[in-house]
């Protein structure tokens, strides 16, 4: 247990909570993506922090798999959402 | 993609050459570092890690520019130092009160071969300071940059270099392959 | 001390996720709320992570924010090309033209 | 032992002096996604920013860690948002490319 790392984290917290402002406003579809990349990778960095705040090791292990997942939720809206939507306009889908 | 290269794909299950020792030596790494020191999760661990490595064969053959040693002990500090110069640069124009910015597009040519070494290319140029790779067409990759003042094309063409010394392919010859 | 700074960090990992969830609720466009929903699937793993529960926030990760996220990325695209097909099966057109095609019928 | 313990404090307050060095990198990540004028200049600042203070992090932890295991583990959570964030913004910026969302240029 360690209050110094947990301070960190708390620190991150309001990164996070900003970021929201950016999947209310964002112009296009890509913004409101790019906020839950921001979100993945804050996620991680805190987890990392609380793992040494809360003195649980297992909480690496939800990092890892944070900081592969939002990579698929983008890789898949990339491919299936915003190619799709207007395939009219250019002819070639990757 | 690299298609047309000569690894002995109908070879047996677990022949035993330099890629595929390379590959199950890797992929134990990884699992140990998963795991942790439990020596009974090896039983599980054999099977996944030569099932992974086979997969890892099949999907992306062994090319024949091979990852050098020295390229990579000279890639890791440049590719550290220029990323946290990145880092650096994007701070400084988010946090001064005025906007510094001058974005436009650059076009560079690049000499690597298609294939790996122009994909980890690609991937990389989005990591060095002010540069941020949004096209790729064949050999010629269209860059946005966060400032035109920089001197972006030396920055890739450093990059390019390193990447080439990582992957053992020489400057001078076109083509690798 | 600890535990003064960890009751912190959840009353406001709690108003994020609160006002996240009513952004969810309120809005009209379907990508803003999928999109809503990835990041509550991320903040709501953490939320299992200071319940001491890194089972379920693992469970909470790989499936709210991994798995179910692309799952409704897709389907807005199915979505999206059933419109275009002039085939809004569920749509309030829809249903006034049947309820006209029933009144002439009728 | 004395001289181990030593070391170790000394790696312990690097560790924390990294960490604090990895903040500042997310929160301006934050500002240039709010602050900056169009979806490239938001990709930059995405992915370098975050990139760096995760790096920054991670080495803070890994020095204070003590232990090659969780040094490996972290190390490899870093690679991993390393190549999903880059591989995902290269992704984004030509899917707006191939979209003709012009960039925004000072004028």
């Amino acid at each position: 247990m360690s209050w110094m790392h947990t301070i960190f984290a708390l620190i991150l917290l309001p990164a996070i909570a900003t970021g929201m402002f950016r999947i209310l406003r964002g112009p296009t579809a890509a913004d409101r993506m790019m906020t839950a990349q921001l979100f993945g990778t804050c996620g991680v960095a805190i987890l990392l922090l609380l793992s040494t705040g809360m003195g649980n090791p297992v909480l690496l292990d939800i990092a890892l798999v944070f900081a592969l997942l939002a990579a698929l939720a983008t890789i898949t809206f990339v491919r299936r959402t915003w190619h799709g939507s207007n395939k009219r306009n250019h002819g070639n889908p990757l | 993609m690299i298609r047309d290269h000569h690894v002995p794909r109908g070879s047996t299950l677990f022949d035993v050459n330099r890629h595929s020792f390379l590959r199950i030596l890797v992929f134990s790494a990884v699992w140990w570092v998963l795991t942790g020191s439990d020596i009974s999760s090896w039983i599980v661990g054999i099977p996944a890690v030569l099932i992974a490595s086979k997969l890892s064969l099949m999907l992306s053959p062994p090319s024949q520019c091979p990852l050098s040693l020295l390229g990579a002990l000279h890639f890791i500090p440049f590719f550290l130092y220029q990323s946290f110069r990145g880092g650096i640069d994007v701070m400084r124009r988010t946090l001064l009160r005025q906007q510094l910015l001058d974005p436009g597009l650059v076009s560079y040519v690049t000499i690597l071969p298609r294939g790996s070494a122009r994909i980890f290319f690609v991937n990389t140029i989005s990591l060095l300071p002010g540069t941020l790779s949004a096209k790729l067409d064949e050999n010629q990759v269209t860059v946005h940059t966060l400032d035109r003042g920089m001197p972006v094309w030396a920055n890739i063409q450093a990059l390019e270099y390193h990447v080439a010394a990582l992957m053992n392919i020489s400057t001078q010859k076109k083509n690798c392959l | 001390m600890i535990y003064s700074i960890l009751t912190l960090f959840d009353i406001i990992l709690i108003l994020t996720m609160l006002w996240l969830a009513w952004c969810l609720l309120n809005t009209e466009d379907i990508f803003k709320a999928v999109v809503l929903f990835i990041s509550f699937g991320l903040l709501m793993a953490l939320a299992w992570v200071r319940m001491r529960a890194p089972d379920v926030a693992l469970a909470e990760a790989a499936l709210g924010a991994g798995l179910t996220g692309p799952l409704f990325l897709s389907a807005l695209r199915r979505m999206n090309r059933t419109r275009k097909g002039e085939r809004r099966l569920d749509s309030d057109e829809n249903r006034e033209k049947e309820h006209k095609a029933n009144q002439e019928q009728g | 032992m004395a001289a181990t313990k030593e070391t170790m404090e000394i790696l312990y307050n690097c560790g924390t002096l990294f960490i604090i060095l990895g903040l500042p990198f997310f929160l301006s990540g934050t500002v240039g996604l709010i602050r900056f004028p169009d979806i490239y200049t938001r990709l930059h600042a995405l992915t370098k920013a975050d990139n760096v203070g995760l790096g920054c992090i991670v080495c803070g932890l890994a020095l204070q860690s003590g232990s090659w295991a969780v040094t490996a583990k972290l190390l490899l959570i870093w690679l991993l948002v390393l190549v999903a964030s880059s591989a995902s913004c290269h992704l984004i910026a030509r899917s707006a490319m191939q979209k003709n969302i012009e960039p925004w240029t000072r004028s």
